[in-house]
C-alpha cells in the first residue's frame, strides 16, 4: 500500500526500557506507539482515548482527537472521564453538534484511524458491544453501537484496543455491532464500505493484524514476557502466528513515566 | 411563546401515559430534574427515546415508566452497565422493557428528520451489522441520480422533548453551550417541548458551542437550578463523577434502587 | 492542515480551466477578492455554483470566465438585475452561458449532501414548479417507511470552494460569525478549499453565530483585509451600498463593464 | 375556517386618516394591517420586509421575523437594505445556517406567514420570478427562485405585495416559480402542498383574494380613490368583483409619519 498506514510504523521506542509495568501498560504504550504517524483520530472513551492521549503526550503532538460528542480537535489536560466531558469541549479547536460530527465529520471520510475498543472480537475483526446471547433474551446486554458501526466504516482505517481472553477473542461474534471483514476477504467491499477495516488489535498480550490475503486476524507482535501458547490460550479460535512475529519493545521510561502521570490525572473529582 | 412554569406543572401538563419522550443531553446538560419529576408523578408506558440513556433512563426504567426504550448506547458512562435497564431487558423488572436500538449516527440523524419535517433521513451506517436484522426502523434507500444503495432511518418525533440549559432570558428565548449533542433537534422535532434551565438572565453572553433557541418555538421554560446534576452544566457546575460511580452499587440491587425510589420521593409501588 | 498562501498563489493552486468552483457567502463575507484574481488569472469554462450570484458572479461571468452557473437567486440585492448575466443568458454574450437553477432550499441541500458524503439529499421542495421540468437536477424520491413522495437533489462537491472568513489564527483555524450561509457545508463539500481572512489573530473571540472550522480540514489560507468588500464583513466593515448601486450602471453597458475589466488589471479580450 | 387568519381581520386603522399619500405608501399600510394578529413571517426582501417592519412598529410589536438570511426574530432598528444586511444579523435572537433556516424553521411549517414579492402573478396566484418568453431563449431573465418556492409552500399562508398592472397581473404566468393554486382548486392538496397557499394579494389598487370555492384572485377591497374599472384594467384577466367589496381605510396619520420615518432609516449610508 502506497498510502502512509497509522499503525504502520514499528516505530522504535528508542529510549531505555522501563523496570516494572503492567500488561495494560504495555497495551496502552503499543497502542499509542501506532498513533505515532496518524493525522486525525476519532477516539472512543476509555482505553483507546487513554493511548490517543498518550500518543499526542509523546511524538505526536499534532495528532487531531475527534471525539462523539462533537468536539473537534480536543487538547485535554487531564484524561477526560465520559466522551462529553467538559475539558473536551474547554480544549476543542471548535464544537459541533452530534449530527454534525457524524454526518459533516465522520461520514466523508475526513477522519484517518478510528479508534475503537470491543467487549468481544472475532476472527475477521468484528466487533460485538450489543448482547451476549440471544437477542430477545439475553444472557447479558450489552451498552450496544454508540458511535462504533460509523466509525468502523467511514474512517480510513480502524484500530481496536482491547485486553485478550478466550471470552473476548471469539470465532464469531453473535452479534455483529460494527464490521471489521464481516465473513471475510472481500466482504467489506461487497458491502461497499469505505475505509480498509482493522489494521491492528492490540491487547495486553500482544498484537494482532487482518493476514492480507484472508483478513483472517494474526498474531504479528507478542509483548515482553508473553508466550505465544498464552496468546493462544487467550483466543478462541485457532489464532495463526505470522513467520515474521516481532517483539514488542518494553516501555520506555519515558513512555510509562509520561503515561503514569496521564492517568493520574484522572484521578482527582474533575467532572 | 414559551411559558414559565413550575417543573411539577410542566411534566404534569406535557407528560401522559403511553407518550414518546425524548430526554436528550450528550454527557453534559442531562435533565436529571425532569426525569424525577416523571417517575414522581408515576407516569407509566412511556416510550422513552434518547442517544445515551445514562443514568436518568436507568432510573426511569428501574422506577416501571417505561415500556419500550428507543436508544444507541445504554452504559453508565465511565463506569459500566446499566443494571436497571439490564434487568429490565435481562429479567424483565420491574416490567418487560421493548427495544429499539440504532447507532449514534442513526439516532442523530431521525432526529434531524424529525426536526426538518421529513419522515426519513438518509445515511451511510448499519451496512453489515445485525442492527439491520434486529431494528425494523432501518431501510435500505436507492439514489436517484447514482444508482448507489444507502441506508434510511425514519423520523423521530417524540410528543415531548426534555432538556436541560445553562439560561433562558425573559422573553423565554434558551441558550446553552458548550458540548449540545442534539438538543436542537430533539427539541424541534417534537410535538412539545420543555426546556429546564439554571437561571434567568436579562441578556446572553456568548461562548464556544452557542446553541439559541427561540422561545417562540418552545412550550414551556422551568427554572430548576442544579436540573442536571449529577450531570453537569458548563459554567455553572462539575460532573459529580462520584454519583455515577455510586450510582454502580445503588442500581446494582432492587432493594437499594427502591430505597432511593423512596428517597427521591416516588409514590409506593413506583417500581411495580 | 491549512497552508498559508498569498492570494495569487491559490488561486493559481486551485482553480483551473473547467473546474466547478463555489464562492459562498451570503450578502455578507462574499469573497470579491478571490472571484477578481480569478478573472485576472484569465480562467475560462468554469462551472460557477453559488446560491446569489450577486455582483461577484456578474463579474466573473461578464469576464468571460464561466461555461455553466449552477444557482438559485441572480439579482443584484437592493438594487435590481444583475446586467452581466442577463446578457450572457438572453444574449450569450460574450458567451453562451448554461444555467442549472433551483431553490435556496434546494442548493442549501445540496451542499449539505456534499458536505455528508452523501449523493443526495431529500426535501419538500419544488412540487408543482417549472423548475422541475428544466432543471434535470431535480428527482422524485419514496419515503421507504411511509410511501409519502418527496424531493431529491444530488449533492454539489465542488473542485473547489471559498469563502471568506473574519479571522484566522496561526494553526489556520478559521473564524467567522453574523450571517454565515451556507459557507461550512461549501467548504466541507469541496475537494479542495481557500479561505481569504480579514486578519490572523492569536485566539477567537467568541461572538453570535459563531462558525469556527479546523484548519486540519482547509487547503490554503490567504489574508486579504478587505477581501470582502464591496460585501460586509460583520465586525470590520460595512456593505459598500453605494458600489452596488453603481454596479448597476457600470454593468449596463458592456463597455463600461470592459473598462471596469481593465481597471481590476483583467488582460486584454478577457471578455471575448 | 376555525385558525386566526393573520390576513382575516380588516382591523380597523381607528385613527384619523392622513391627507396626501402616495399608492406605495397606502399598499404598505394594508400589507402591515394584514400582520396585525400575525405571529411568525417569513419576509422576503423590498415591499414585504418593508410591510413587515412597519407592522411591528405599528401593531404588532411581538411579530416574530424571520429572513432566508437565517436571522430567526430579526428586529431591525432600521430597514434592512438586503436579506443579508448586518442589522438583521445585530438584532436578532438567533442567527442560524442557510441550511438550518430552510430546514428547521420554514420546511416543518414552523412558520405562519409567509411574504413575498413577485415579478408575475396569475389568476390563480402562482408566482413568476424566474423568465419572461421561452426558457431556453428569454426574452427577460429575471433573478430566480432564491427561498420563495418553499416558502410558498410551508408557510402556513402566503401574503403577495406587488403593484398592480396588466403586465405583472397575467392570465397565466409563462413559468410557475412558486405555486399558488396551481391550475385552480384542490391542485395543492393534489401536490401534497401543506399550506394553504395566498390568503391574499395586497397591491397598490386594492386587495385580491382567493375565492373559497374556485381559488380564483378576486378583488375584495379596493383603496380610496380607485376605480374598480381602473383595477380591472390593470388584470390580465377578467377579474370578478365581490359581491362584499370593502373600501380600504386611508392610512392614518400615524400609520402613514411611521411608514415614512421608517422608509427614511434606508437612505443612510448603512449597510
Amino acid at each position: 500500500m502506497t498510502t502512509p498506514s497509522a499503525t504502520g510504523g514499528g516505530d522504535p521506542a528508542g529510549g531505555d526500557p522501563a523496570d516494572g509495568y503492567t500488561t495494560d501498560e504495555m497495551m496502552t504504550v503499543a497502542a499509542a506507539r501506532g498513533l505515532s504517524s496518524a493525522t486525525t483520530c476519532f477516539v472512543g472513551i476509555g482505553l483507546p482515548s487513554t493511548a490517543a492521549n498518550l500518543a499526542r503526550r509523546l511524538h505526536n503532538p499534532d495528532l487531531v482527537l475527534i471525539y462523539e460528542s462533537g468536539t473537534l480537535g480536543a487538547k485535554p489536560a487531564r484524561l477526560p472521564y465520559s466522551i462529553g466531558d467538559g475539558v473536551l469541549a474547554e480544549s476543542a479547536d471548535a464544537l459541533c453538534s452530534s449530527p454534525e460530527v457524524f454526518n459533516y465529520w465522520l461520514q466523508p471520510g475526513r477522519i484517518q484511524v478510528g479508534f475503537l475498543g470491543a467487549a468481544q472480537i472475532d476472527r475477521f475483526a468484528n466487533i460485538n458491544t450489543t448482547v451476549i446471547g440471544d437477542y430477545d433474551n439475553p444472557k447479558v446486554r450489552l451498552p450496544g453501537a454508540g458511535g462504533a458501526p460509523e466509525i468502523a466504516t467511514s474512517c480510513h482505517e480502524v484500530v481496536v484496543v482491547v485486553r485478550q481472553s478466550h471470552r473476548t477473542f471469539v470465532d464469531a461474534v453473535g452479534f455483529v455491532t460494527s464490521v471489521g471483514f464481516g465473513r471475510g476477504a472481500g466482504h467489506r467491499e461487497a458491502l461497499g464500505l469505505p475505509g480498509r477495516g482493522p489494521q491492528a488489535v492490540i491487547t495486553d498480550l500482544g498484537v494482532l493484524r487482518p493476514d492480507p490475503t484472508t483478513c483472517e486476524l494474526t498474531l504479528t507482535a507478542i509483548h515482553p514476557g508473553v508466550q505465544v501458547a498464552a496468546v493462544r490460550a487467550a483466543t478462541g479460535w485457532d489464532l495463526t502466528v505470522s513467520a515474521d512475529l516481532i517483539s514488542t519493545d518494553p516501555p520506555t521510561a519515558d513512555e510509562l513515566s509520561t503515561l503514569r502521570r496521564l492517568e493520574a490525572t484522572k484521578t482527582g473529582v474533575g467532572r | 411563546m414559551a411559558r414559565f412554569v413550575e417543573l411539577d406543572e410542566a411534566i404534569a401538563d406535557l407528560v401522559h401515559d403511553g407518550d414518546t419522550v425524548a430526554l436528550e443531553g450528550f454527557t453534559h446538560l442531562i435533565p436529571f430534574a425532569a426525569g424525577h419529576e416523571i417517575i414522581r408523578q408515576g407516569r407509566r408506558d412511556l416510550t422513552l427515546v434518547r442517544m445515551t440513556p445514562d443514568i436518568v433512563y436507568d432510573q426511569l426504567i428501574g422506577a416501571g415508566c417505561a415500556a419500550k426504550l428507543v436508544f444507541s448506547w445504554g452504559g453508565n458512562p465511565g463506569v459500566g452497565s446499566l443494571h436497571r435497564f439490564r434487568d429490565a431487558v435481562e429479567n424483565a423488572w420491574p416490567r418487560p422493557l421493548a427495544i429499539e436500538e440504532h447507532s449514534h449516527a442513526g439516532m442523530a440523524n431521525r432526529y434531524v428528520a424529525g426536526a426538518s419535517g421529513l419522515p426519513f433521513a438518509v445515511l451511510r451506517g448499519y451496512r453489515g451489522t445485525d442492527l439491520m436484522t434486529h431494528t425494523a426502523t432501518i431501510a435500505g434507500i436507492t439514489c436517484p441520480f447514482t444508482g448507489e444503495e444507502l441506508t434510511a432511518v425514519p423520523a423521530l418525533n417524540p410528543d415531548v422533548s426534555i432538556v436541560h440549559a445553562q439560561q433562558a432570558d425573559r422573553s423565554g428565548n434558551v441558550h446553552l453551550w458548550g458540548i449540545t449533542g442534539v438538543q436542537k433537534e430533539a427539541l424541534l422535532a417534537a410535538r412539545q417541548t420543555l426546556v429546564t434551565v439554571e437561571e434567568v438572565v436579562d441578556t446572553f453572553d456568548t461562548h464556544p458551542g452557542d446553541v439559541v433557541l427561540p422561545g417562540w418555538a418552545l412550550s414551556y421554560v422551568a427554572v430548576v437550578p442544579g436540573g442536571a446534576h449529577p450531570s453537569y452544566a458548563h459554567g455553572y457546575y462539575e460532573r459529580d463523577n462520584s454519583a455515577y460511580a455510586a450510582w454502580d452499587a445503588t442500581s446494582r440491587d432492587r432493594s437499594s434502587f427502591e430505597t432511593w425510589l423512596a428517597e427521591i420521593g416516588a409514590g409506593a409501588g413506583s417500581s411495580s
